[in-house]
């Protein structure tokens, strides 16, 4: 249990500190309880104080292993809060900014130098230097510890991390790689004293807060990092809960129990205290277009008209979605802003089918709709109105829900390949701000989550990959239009808005990344 | 009914005894699918200290609803529906259950047929034998103990003091008896109701239990009443009886003389029936037919379709119990003629 | 009595190891939870890595001998969600729900003793028919539907309560009452069929004729013989209570055993749900063997000191008792 | 003829005479006389009665209702979502409003009723048949045969039954035939301990004896003597366990590996409506309903069967009620 000698421990009520659960049945059966192993001494029900800042998430973090931050559940807690990267991405306007690097630049055709700042210890006192920084990247890119962010941001390939002096840090890679230092905003920086062979539960990072207790199952807070080399937070604690269902976040926001409920829906009751923003998601049938008879582009074109997403964005979302024309939204590098949502035609796509089946395409063929159990607010209403829509088509739908584990299968390869032709339901969400980590995925022949591709499209792709600047946004642009003319491998749904409740006692502005971090720093009491 | 009850008591009363119970017109009604039935209907008797009477008749007669109308332990479908049951004056029936229970135990005392399922099995017999003191004379658990050791040595349970632990399955039917003998004379009380005491048990520990009820009855001068079907149960134990049949008092007098010269023909039919009662090589004779089902009593006398002496005013007018010689009376149109069958 | 502890105790430990063992079985067949832990885009070289790390590409078997020889050492394995011993995490969070079952099954019984009882008083009456319905209405509302109404109603709308958590003593109230409505349920019935038996038999007139009052014939002569049969279902709710709690624990973020099976269960991970299932199952068992002996402390009769007549009482064999309950009508 | 009395050797409380009394007066052998119907009785019961006609109508329901509105089940509108109920303005199929894709809340309840039983009747059934039979056979034969039975119900018994839904769930695809299996088996303990318990306990009576005496074979000893007696136990049993079935498929649908969408049962519903709690109350609060009332129908009519079904109860269902002081209330084992 904790000390509960926090700051603000001036209003709460503490029960007496006995180990025992003393449960009494007085007359009216009025239960009292007056102390229990599993209750904090610390209810904190009651006003926000300027002291303390209190956040419920969907889940609790498995870890705050800072190489495993790009998990949604991990780095929501841990990145720009407990751990901070050498650069940042801004979420809003898309570029680099400096954080513990002040300036980078291509030192080579594969290499990168960054000068680091000088004036940051870690919160257990250790400096940060190039040493340090050369460690970490080490450690999340290089190590056997099977880093979620090494796989996810950095495939099979090893950089040479060399700190040539204290401010001075050169990255080498095999190939040149335009947009490392993007890459290495995901990488979040730990002292030398981390373990190398093994994860760490707390870590110890140069972030404007440090952690303060974890009571595993119940809550974990953070407290403010007095050493923190910028601006101090307005809050001097954080103070994370986490809740399964949607509904009682909702609940804990409009009872005053917490301050920010983050990935909520429209409908789970935050009201007025909800706050819509684009979260970078993406939701898209991705069809296996080498299985009759999805094999004819004239039935994928005609899935494609017959999805009313404008309706479904009405309905289900109360238009805070947006329909999609593509696999990212705006404000990811490559997006093409000319590219319109497919029209919502029933009669062009039953025509489309109908012509297939003319030509002798097996339009019968049951087509099963995969999509993944709570994997985001209303998916199952969705999936059955994609399966209504598609049947109106004239086409044979079957919808199955499944959970994250088998929908798993569907996703990555190795492809479930022995049940016909299956359109899944994706949720696509790029974190990084460039397309590029979106169609590696998605679109190449071989990627891991594509099912479909042309030798054409494979080289545009490659292409695209090395340019840089306007030019890489262009080609990117062409590839968005190509997919959709060419290849229809998706059919695109909607580009998701999250919803995130707050208090009225706390300001913040939510962005695009707020999902998958969110900044203590950027929370303010309401003056 | 006062005039017989007034011979009753004149022929019985010695110097020493007294009245104890008197039971007076009483009728237990109970609620049926099929109606309301009478079970006792208009019943009367007296019981002196010291003395015994037998309620005798056939399983379903009423005599032990009677005898729960008494002890008011009538299951929640039957009613006192009328009469009085004063002891020592005080009509129970009247009473309301809290001063009633003031009486259970001190003054009034009943043995159950089957001591097995009467015993409270989860408890050890030393608990349930100190109850009563504890509820009555609020005594503590250990003193309660030490009382249910001295009655357990009063019935005759060898050992007391290391079976006053034991529970009563750990009994036998016999011992199981004088428990349950010893729970109800606990208290010495001065009206004793034996329920069929012995109808369980087999005949040697039958006549033990019925000594111990004698002894503790002349050691305590309290009055008893015998509710049993087994006629030389009666004969032996009783001084007095009264016959049921369907519910009614067809018969009283001492025993002695009722059972020598029955004035009723059901009286003189169950007689008939003993085989002690038939020379060998005789046949056993038994009553033809069966006793009226209560909801279907006919008009007139309860033993119209059993008596061999029936008239047309056996079916039309119920023959009330009447005075007929010392100290008895009998309820029967016929009851002169009968001497002369 | 230590016979018979010893002989139960040897009785139990085979069915303990058939459900470790099934459930380790079971939960291989879940598949491998590779793709879980690994990145999107991990390549088959990191997926048989993982795989190898964690030994699923042994055979069944020797994973669970390396399992059961872990276990006999008290390793239970490492989270693959935590990173950390399982053990620990079980541990941890047992309490929590031995709390929140103990309180509520205690408040069950001790409702359902009192109302139960009333409504045995007079069958028929209007006591009886109200609690009749009441309980089966509480036995059968979804557990999960009545949390978030409670929640909705008392936390919201009134602001009496906490929505969720462990903050505060009033934040006991919603999970206990959602918990407690199907045991409260299915007691009440049992114990008010059981009092109409109870009631009903010949040593209750005996007691009267004793002159006992109302209240100690029964609370003394008719509960105590009524207990049984409620004492018999206790052991079946206990584990009854271990469904609502995953149902209940998930809604107000409990953090205990419930939660962290279905936790481990999404996310396949193994270790942390055979520990918690292994941890269950010896209370579980622990629980029944508890009840057994209570059974006997209840009643002589069934007590098994006396080796003449040997009668083992199993819940099992406990049950034929509980259907010679009285209907609820 | 002699008195008794003068007979001074009959030994003292020597041989008990009783008198040939040929019939004992005991009020439900005189009703039983009279044989009432089930059905008969069941109508002298007006909590019964009710419970009853609940229960047809959900059958009937269940049979005929997604053939007249199985289209309108599945018609969606998205203009027309979560439209509230008690309002005639867009038909009579919105009597109870509309759900989030805008289709009809009345439709849908009717379309889940048959999935609900659907998964219910014949997880029971199937536990039924098998644990009854297991049981009987279990306590019929006792020694190793019961010992074993009984040590693999407590096997099943001693671990949550959800969560072994849930985990199997999982290993094989949530489909209403997996979940009627797994339920099934978890519930095949309840039948197999009553039956068990019944049984052995009929096996040491007379009748069975003289059957086995004449050479009956044990097979025909238990389908003639053995299981009429049990079956209305197990048959009362197997309808409350309709209701627990229900609540569990409720629960596995909460934790989303129940009845998956399209499908829809009541107890999908209930967990898919929650979402709309505070906006859209009877998405979920309907079919919680339809589950509450059919749950408590069953445990009405169960409690009546368990009374009508067992000779030596059944006329108290036909005393009549006698608003007195003391309402009959206590069953009164003998009258005499």
């Amino acid at each position: 249990m904790s000390s509960s000698s926090s700051t603000s421990a001036n209003h709460k009520f503490r029960s007496p500190r006995s180990g025992l659960v003393g449960a009494a049945i007085a007359a009216g059966s009025m239960l009292i309880l007056s102390s229990c192993a599993v209750a904090n001494s610390e209810p904190s029900t009651g006003t926000t104080s300027a002291d303390l800042v209190r956040i419920v998430l969907p889940q609790e973090p498995p870890t705050l292993e800072p190489c495993e931050a790009n998990l949604t559940s991990t780095g929501v807690v841990v990145r720009s809060n407990i751990t901070e990267p050498l650069v940042e991405r801004n979420p809003t306007t898309g570029d680099l900014d400096p954080l513990l690097a002040t300036e980078w630049e291509a030192t080579g055709d594969t290499e990168w130098t960054f000068t680091l700042r000088d004036d940051v210890t870690f919160s257990d006192g250790t400096p940060f230097n190039a040493e340090a920084a050369a460690f970490a990247i080490d450690r999340a890119v290089n190590s056997d510890l099977g880093c979620n962010v090494e796989g996810y941001v950095f495939g099979d390939n090893d950089l040479v991390v060399t700190a040539v002096d204290e401010t001075t840090l050169t990255v080498s890679t095999v190939t040149p790689d335009p947009i490392l230092p993007l890459r290495l905003s995901f990488v979040e920086i730990v002292p030398p004293s981390t373990d190398t062979a093994a994860k760490v539960r707390e870590p110890v990072g140069t972030g404007p807060y440090k952690v303060k207790q974890w009571d595993a199952g119940t809550k974990l807070t953070l407290e403010r990092n007095d050493d923190y080399w910028g601006d101090a937070p307005a809050y001097a604690e954080a103070e994370y809960q986490w809740r399964a269902e949607g509904t009682v976040r909702a609940a804990m926001i409009t009872s005053g129990e917490a301050d920010l409920a983050m990935g909520l829906g429209a409908d789970d009751g935050a009201g007025d205290l909800g706050l819509d923003y684009p979260n970078n998601e993406t939701v898209a049938l991705r069809l296996t277009a080498e299985i009759a008879p999805l094999n004819d582009i004239r039935v994928r074109q005609a899935i494609n008209y017959a999805i009313d997403k404008q309706g479904i964005t009405d309905s289900l979302y109360q238009g805070a979605h947006i329909p999609a024309a593509q696999l990212v939204p705006e404000g990811i590098v490559g997006h093409n802003p000319d590219l319109k949502p497919w029209e919502f035609d029933v009669a062009k796509a039953s025509a489309l089918v109908a012509e297939a089946k003319a030509d002798g395409v097996p339009v019968d063929e049951k087509i099963t709709i995969v999509a993944r159990n709570a994997q985001f607010p209303k998916v199952s209403e969705m999936s059955q109105i994609l399966q209504e829509q598609l049947t109106q088509a004239g086409l044979n739908v079957e919808l199955k829900m499944v959970d994250t584990s088998a929908h798993l299968q569907y996703q990555l390869r190795p492809f479930v390949t022995n049940e016909g032709p299956i359109a899944l339901l994706i949720q696509h969400g790029n974190q990084a701000g460039d397309a590029a980590f979106s169609v590696e995925q998605y679109m190449t022949t071989t990627g891991a989550q594509s099912v479909y591709g042309t030798p054409e499209f494979d080289t545009r792709l490659t292409d695209a990959s090395v340019l840089t600047g306007d030019d890489r946004e262009s080609a990117y642009q062409d590839i968005f239009e190509y997919q959709n003319e060419e290849i229809v491998q998706f059919a695109f749904i909607a580009h998701q808005t999250g919803v995130i409740g707050k208090a009225a006692a706390v300001d913040y502005t939510p962005n695009s990344s707020s999902g998958d971090e969110l900044r203590l720093a950027e929370i303010t009491p309401v003056s | 009914m006062s005039t017989i009850t007034q011979t009753v008591s004149e022929s019985t009363v010695r110097a020493e005894n007294k009245l104890v119970l008197d039971v007076d017109g009483l009728v237990v009604e109970i609620r049926t699918p099929k109606g309301t039935l009478r079970a006792v209907n208009d019943v009367s008797f007296q019981a002196f200290s010291g003395r015994t009477i037998a309620l005798l008749g056939e399983s379903g007669c009423g005599k032990s609803m009677t005898a729960k109308a008494i002890a008011g332990l009538l299951d929640p479908v039957a009613d006192v529906a009328g009469g009085e049951v004063r002891l020592n004056g005080t009509d129970l029936a009247r009473l309301k259950p809290k001063e009633r229970r003031k009486f259970a135990g001190p003054e009034l005392g009943i043995v159950f047929q089957d001591a097995l399922t009467a015993l409270n099995p989860v408890y050890t017999v030393g608990t349930q034998l100190g109850e009563a003191f504890r509820i009555h004379h609020g005594l503590s658990a250990k003193a309660a103990k030490v009382k249910a050791v001295e009655l357990m040595r009063r019935v005759g349970i060898p050992e007391p003091e290391s079976r006053v632990d034991s529970y009563p399955h750990q009994f036998s039917g016999g011992m199981r008896q004088r428990v349950l003998i010893a729970m109800a004379v606990a208290l010495n009380p001065r009206l004793l109701i034996a329920d069929e005491p012995t109808t369980a048990l087999d005949v040697t520990v039958q006549a033990q239990i019925m000594a111990l009820l004698r002894d503790l009855r002349t050691e305590t001068h309290m009055a008893v009443v015998l509710i049993t079907h087994d006629l030389a149960l009666v004969a032996e134990e009783a001084d007095t009886v009264a016959v049921m049949y369907a519910g009614k008092v067809v018969e009283t007098g001492p025993v002695r003389e009722v059972f020598a010269r029955p004035h009723h023909p059901y009286t003189r039919g169950l007689l008939d029936s003993v085989p002690a009662n038939i020379g060998r090589g005789e046949d056993l004779k038994s009553i033809a037919g069966s006793p009226p089902e209560l909801h279907n009593i006919p008009v007139g006398c309860v033993y119209q379709s059993r008596c061999p002496l029936v008239q047309d005013i056996c079916r039309a007018v119920s023959p009330p119990l009447e005075p007929a010689g010392d100290d008895r009376a009998v309820a029967c149109h016929f009851s002169k003629e009968l001497d002369n069958v | 009595m230590w016979t018979f502890l010893r002989r139960r105790i040897i009785s139990s430990a085979i069915p303990l190891i058939v459900v470790i063992v099934g459930v380790f079985a079971l939960a291989r067949l879940t598949g491998n939870p590779a793709s879980l832990y690994l990145p999107l885009n991990a390549t088959e070289q990191m997926r048989e890595d993982f795989t190898a790390r964690n030994g699923f590409d042994d055979p069944l078997l020797v994973q669970m001998a390396n399992y059961f020889g872990g276990v006999l050492r008290l390793d239970f394995g490492v989270s693959l969600r935590t990173g950390e011993p399982a053990g620990e995490m079980v541990l941890r969070a047992f309490p929590a729900t031995l709390q929140l079952a103990g309180v509520t099954m205690l408040l069950a019984v001790v409702l359902a003793v009192i109302v139960g009882s009333w409504a045995a008083l007079k069958p028929n009456g209007i006591v009886d028919r109200i609690s009749s319905f009441a309980s089966m209405a509480a036995a059968s509302i979804p557990d999960f539907w009545l949390a978030i109404m409670g929640i909705w109603v008392f936390a919201i709308t009134l602001g009496w309560v906490p929505t969720s958590g462990v903050s505060s003593p009033t934040s006991w109230l919603l999970p206990i009452a959602v918990l407690l409505m199907r045991p409260f349920g299915v007691l009440v019935q049992i114990v008010r069929g059981a009092m109409v038996t109870s009631l009903s038999e010949p040593y209750i007139k005996l007691a009267r004729s004793k002159g006992a009052s109302e209240v100690r014939v029964v609370s003394r002569h008719a509960l105590r013989n009524a207990a049984a049969p409620a004492l018999t279902v206790a052991g079946d709710l206990a584990v009854g209570l271990i469904n609502g709690a995953v149902v209940v624990e998930s809604i107000f973020g409990w953090p205990g055993i419930g939660k962290l099976m279905i936790d481990s269960i999404l996310q396949r991970d193994f270790a942390v749900l055979q520990a918690a299932v292994l941890l269950t199952a010896i209370s579980i068992f622990a629980l029944n063997i508890l009840i057994d002996l209570g059974y006997a402390m209840l009643d002589a009769r069934v007590r098994p000191t006396t080796r003449a007549r040997k009668r083992r009482v199993t819940p099992a064999a406990a049950q034929e008792r509980k259907l010679n309950v009285q209907p609820t009508r | 003829m002699s008195s008794p009395l003068a007979n001074p050797q009959l030994p003292p409380g020597g041989r008990s005479v009783t008198p040939p009394s040929t019939e004992v007066i005991a009020l439900p052998r005189t009703l039983d006389t009279s044989k009432p119907g089930l059905f008969h009785l069941l109508l002298k019961d007006r909590f019964a009665t009710a419970a009853a006609i609940v229960l047809v109508l959900v059958g009937l329901t269940a049979l005929v209702g997604p053939t007249l509105m199985g289209d309108l089940a599945t018609q969606q509108n998205l203009s027309a979502t979560n439209r509230p109920p008690f309002s005639l303005a867009e038909g009579w199929q919105f009597i109870l409003g509309s759900d989030s894709l805008g289709r009809s809340m009345l439709a849908r309840l009717v379309v889940a009723t048959q999935t609900t039983l659907s998964v219910a009747l014949p997880a029971v059934g199937i536990s039924l048949v098998i644990g009854s039979l297991w049981g009987v056979w279990a306590g019929f034969h006792r020694g190793w045969r019961e010992t074993i039975s009984m040590r693999i119900a407590d096997v099943i018994m001693s671990f949550p039954s959800l969560l072994l839904a849930v985990v199997v769930l999982y290993v094989f695809s949530p489909s209403a035939a997996n979940i009627v299996l797994i339920l099934a088996l978890t519930r095949i303990p309840i039948y197999l301990r009553t039956a068990r318990a019944e049984s052995a306990e009929l096996q040491s009576r007379t009748f069975v004896d003289a059957a086995r005496t004449f050479g009956t074979k044990p097979a025909a000893i238990i389908r003639r003597h053995v299981i009429p007696v049990v079956l209305p136990t197990l048959l009362t049993l197997a309808t409350l366990e309709f209701c627990y079935v229900m609540l569990a498929e409720s629960s596995l649908s909460f934790l989303g590996i129940g009845i998956q969408p399209p499908d829809v049962s009541w107890g999908l519903m209930v967990a898919q409506g929650r979402q709309y709690l505070q906006t859209a109350w009877w998405l979920s609060l309907f079919p919680g309903l339809a589950i509450v009332i059919t749950t408590v129908a069953a445990n009405v009519l169960a409690a009546w069967l368990r009374i009508a079904t067992d000779p030596a109860q059944r006329w108290r269902l036909t005393l009549k009620h006698k608003r007195k002081r003391f309402i009959a209330r206590m069953p009164v084992k003998e009258v005499a």
